[in-house]
């Protein structure tokens, strides 16, 4: 999908319509992508003035990600997010200031009262389970939610994701095995950047794509446009109403760029080549999707600026609470190893 | 009170607690239709039915991994690793996620997770079926890992590990399923975590231990009292978190102690209990801190004379104890 | 494949000649399949008789094995067997006596010098790759032995093969990918008997066929009858040809019965029906190839009982050696832990 | 002589060798074109071609198997992983495997295999980028875990290491990387895996460590001499195999120890090295064995404040030592 093909095709069909998405919906996801990226580039500036040690960017997947947690129903719903899935813990409830607690590491910040890295998400009130940074231990908790969620009776969906780098680790194939062999609720998410890190896609893996591995595991897996939120959104839709009738779990992929480098330590001039990333960039989602609004008349040029205005205000005044907050006490480091 | 063997106690704890509490669930692999290769959870899936009692696809991290998730969620999963040889694919499940996941989450997650494994040997398992695993864990912030010698003990750590709301390591000795029996109270109880047990008291030295070297040393004990030398010994029953004043008072009683593993003795069990000795207690020590620990091989031969070898017994422990009581 | 219907097909053509095989290499295949069965049968019986301590059988997978190591050439290529596969050792240079040796544990075992279970092979000048206990493990070190002798231009095969129970384990799925990035000259050879111990098949994979699981790492992956030897042989040949031409990996599952318990510690009578186990046998697929060859006149009866004959004073002469052969002396232990 | 960076040397070390033995080669993630995430193996691809640095799938248990593989064919492995908290998914192939290939085979197979892996904090890694995870391995009969403190040693150990027989883990301090630097020999030289260093002589009181510690601790002495205390000061250098002899005659030279190191206390290299002295020199010893080490929690947080109270630094190497001076 690219800016204007998109448009184009708005003019004649409202899309989201023939998803069940009204024009309040699609106008919440496009603010949820703004917030995000805004979040974003917010966190990546303030590392490059030196006052956040690391970010971990999620710039050019938050179509992806919007696209995918509007599928899932927060209060019904558990989210096992990797670290770039931004998008996905502000719709599943975190707001632009418990991002900046954690950007800054502040005693505040709902993920792990500042003991982790930005990225490492976490919120039990928000059905978001807390993550680590190894790459893909996340996956078999996401399939042992569903299988006690199962258990107990509790109808809900446990979503996941990961890099496809990430898929290449054991711990992708022994949850997704268990998760098929179960027919558990699970909706594996694979945001395809199409590198890890430095290592591009032939290096990384064999197959086709990533999507190619369920039938390994008897269930379905489908390769969608990331940079499209409806189509990720229906394809993710499918996958819950199969978790939810109890048909078990699904494989949805969304290929994505990462337009910044992997992290703030990163430097991907050396594997990169600038024509491959200005590509990726004409591809912005952000640009596409509001292109789309504005095409099918859901928003007006007046009311996307007001929209764009107030999410700045929002990180704006998050930033400033955060960067003022105090840090944790340094004793209160050895607490919460074990119950207390 | 009952004799039972020690196997039975830790099947008749996964039993009761899975009555007990609906949230209680077993997963590993063989432990359904039967019952686990050691028999531990005969029974359990014609009570409890598959849900409760899952036959897992052979992949320990997923085993260990799925068990995290159901904890998260509220569950109290046990899960059974079946051999603790085969520990070591799911150690990053176990010493990333289950150790990390309270204290990195600032205690808004938690996992009350439980994962069985019989360890030891002695019993032509050879290299891969006779390892020892705890130094791998107890070294791990946020792991506690429980090693019973006794029927008794064996069920009530068990229960208590069941409803630890952290995650708990529990180590069985394969040797003491059939071997050891023991009166074991009726019903619930608990035995804590984290306290050592005296099993005998003594005067000339001290002895301390876990797991199957527990019974060697009390036979070791009981010959070294009939050539005059009374031997204080202890059961640590949880090798992390050490029971440190159990371990501080039994030192300083006797002034001389001996510690015994059947674990290789580099960087074992065994080395943190004499730093904590030797940290706390130098001076009220009469002699060198003895280790009787197994050789750093890799591990314990197939072959008979080498398997013999490689185990620590009661006359070795007899042939310590009498070198140190000479000191 | 039944041994009637093989009987009969038989009597119209000589199948092994299309696949370039003479009488002179299916009778040595049939011999191979005797000695292994012969030995595994022995080795059972010495442990109900309390001689030896453990053994671990591959009754019923014999014509997997011997197919599948038919392919293979023991001089150019490395095998990295798992613990079920003694006929494939006994093809790549294993003789009776080192079986027995390894069965009694006795100084003399090639494999370990007594120090290892049976079923754990390892003989370098064979080309057998030292094996260990915990499933799977071998799988990325046939991927390195490919690697290696790619990066040396060496021409081989490794030929690495498990239970469709240990393809659940990350190191398959990880091994497997990077074979496929590198097109490595992997074989991955899977003998699924259905089950992992007592967990039957459906529990233990959601997929149709393990065979499956290739696409994800972008090579052919193909199920074949594995009580047929020759139909393993030829898909092992194709999988061996493509190593060979620099083509890449392949997966080839054989779908076989175990006869016997998982091992002599194990009784199967908890989780396996008496009707499933003798319709098993009744596929014995020893049975089914001497057929083949008494109805395709490979073989007479004479020469059949001549050649099990052969095969049991081997045996035997074997099993004595073995038994009154010296254990290992008890402080040897010590020794290679590290080189000396 | 050159005066060098601590990376730098390793960089050389993995490039001199690459050209004197066609049989090396490296393997991890981003170890081509992007030379290593850290820049440890710049420069190597365009030297060594893809066939030689090869950028590995996200995949652990694989980079450290296939190393193994490539090893026991006779070729000479360097696996990098990543972050040292990223080995655990490759600890059973490295003490399942690799540790046990020559034992288990009777000398007829080996695993010629290095794995070198960053480790250790204050450099703002957070819980997963921090650890330090020496004591999972120096338990392990089969390895050698080497962790220098120096440009000189990181070379020289990475050359024995690589032309070792056997698997070693190879352990860089991050914050080493570009912050020591000190004379490096020019050319071919190696130093022995086993061999402490004997940093300085002193007479009151005697501190053990390695890696990073080893530069706070001589900051601390450095300060204590000022108060008038003299520092023995001991770098392990290899944790394991520890040397032994270097290990009691620093501690019976000044009867007084202080083991000190980065890594959680519990269960660390530091309760073998106490237990070794415990075990034969405790009647030189004028004092307890005092460990200074970093606190039993699940790894280093990351906001600074927490950051800070984890790692062992050279104020509180000094206060520890002042401690033991005057006791
Ligand atoms: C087990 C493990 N190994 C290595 C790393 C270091 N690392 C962090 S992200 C990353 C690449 C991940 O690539 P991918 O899964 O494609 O996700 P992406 O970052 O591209 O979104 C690596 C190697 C890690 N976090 N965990
Ligand atoms: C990592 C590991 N976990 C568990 C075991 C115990 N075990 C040995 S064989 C086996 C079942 C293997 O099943 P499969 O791969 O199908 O091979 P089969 O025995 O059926 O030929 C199990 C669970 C082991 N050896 N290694
Ligand atoms: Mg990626
Ligand atoms: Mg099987």
């Amino acid at each position: 999908m690219n800016a204007q093909s998109l448009g184009v095709k708005a003019m004649t069909e409202k899309r989201h319509e023939k998803l069940g998405l009204t024009d309040q919906d699609v106008i919440k996801m496009y603010r949820y992508m703004v917030l995000t990226r805004g979040l974003d580039e917010r966190m990546w500036l303030l590392n490059r003035a030196g006052k956040v040690p690391f970010v971990v960017s999620c710039k050019g997947q938050e179509a992806a990600q919007i696209g995918a947690a509007f599928a899932l129903n927060p209060l019904r719903d558990y989210v096992l997010p990797y670290y770039r899935d931004l998008g996905v813990v502000l719709v599943f409830g975190q707001t632009a200031k418990d991002v900046m607690l954690s950007a800054f590491a502040k005693s505040e910040d709902p993920n792990s009262g500042g003991r982790q890295m930005p990225g490492h998400f976490g919120s039990r009130e928000h059905h978001i389970v807390t993550g680590s940074s190894p790459v893909s231990t996340q996956i078999p908790h996401a399939v042992g939610i569903a299988l006690a969620a199962k258990m107990k009776g509790d109808r809900l969906v446990a979503y996941t994701s990961f890099g496809e780098g990430s898929s290449n680790q054991g711990d992708f194939h022994e949850a997704a095995n268990f998760a098929g062999v179960h027919h558990l609720p699970v909706v594996f998410f694979c945001e395809n950047n199409k590198y890890a890190i430095s290592v591009p896609l032939r290096k990384e893996l064999a197959c086709e794509r990533v999507s190619d591995r369920a039938a390994g595991y008897g269930f379905p897996g489908v390769t969608v446009d990331g940079n499209d939120p409806l189509a990720v959104y229906q394809a993710m839709q499918e996958a819950v109403t199969r978790a939810l009738n109890g048909e078990g779990p699904s494989l949805v992929e969304a290929m994505v760029d990462r337009l910044n480098p992997h992290s703030s330590d990163d430097d991907d001039r050396t594997y990169r080549s600038k024509e491959e990333l200005e590509e990726a960039k004409r591809q912005d989602p952000i640009f596409s999707f509001r292109d789309y609004l504005l095409a099918c008349g859901v928003l007006t040029e007046e009311s996307e600026r007001a929209l764009r205005d107030e999410v700045t205000a929002d990180i704006n005044a998050a930033t400033a609470y955060a960067e003022q907050a105090p840090y944790p006490e340094p004793e209160q480091a050895l607490r919460y190893v074990f119950a207390e | 009170m009952t004799v039972k063997l020690y196997i039975d106690s830790i099947h008749d704890a996964l039993q009761e607690e899975m009555r007990r509490d609906q949230g209680v669930f077993v997963v590993g692999e063989d432990v359904g239709v039967r019952g686990g290769v050691f028999r531990v959870t005969q029974g359990l899936i014609e009570e409890f039915g598959e849900m409760r009692v899952i036959d897992a696809p052979l992949a320990e991290s997923a085993i260990v991994g799925v068990a995290i998730g159901a904890a998260a969620y509220g569950l109290k999963p046990v899960a059974e690793i079946q051999f603790a040889d085969f520990i070591l694919p799911a150690v990053n499940q176990i010493i990333s996620e289950a150790a990390k996941m309270r204290y990195r989450s600032n205690n808004d997650w938690s996992c009350p997770l439980v994962v069985r494994a019989p360890y030891g040997g002695g019993v032509h398992g050879a290299l891969y079926h006779s390892q020892s695993v705890e130094a791998l864990f107890h070294h791990v912030p946020g792991l506690k890992v429980v090693m019973p010698a006794t029927a008794a003990d064996a069920k009530g750590l068990l229960l208590s590990a069941i409803r630890d709301p952290d995650p708990v390591l529990f180590f069985e000795h394969k040797a003491l399923y059939r071997w050891v029996k023991d009166d074991v109270p009726d019903g619930d109880y608990t035995v804590p975590i984290g306290k050592a047990r005296l099993v005998r008291e003594g005067e000339d030295l001290t002895v301390i231990t876990y797991g199957l070297m527990v019974h060697y040393a009390e036979e070791a004990a009981r010959e070294l009292e009939k050539e005059g030398v009374s031997i204080e010994l202890l059961d640590l029953r949880t090798v992390s978190p050490l029971d440190r004043e159990a371990i501080l008072a039994a030192a300083k009683k006797t002034g001389k102690v001996l510690i015994v593993h059947e674990d290789n003795k580099t960087g074992g069990v065994g080395a943190e209990v004499s730093a904590i000795i030797a940290e706390e207690a130098l001076f009220d020590l009469d002699a060198p801190i003895a280790r009787l620990c197994g050789p750093d091989i890799p591990a314990m031969p197939f072959n008979p004379p080498q398997e013999r070898f490689y185990m620590v017994n009661s006359e070795k422990i007899a042939q310590a104890m009498r070198k140190l009581a000479a000191f």
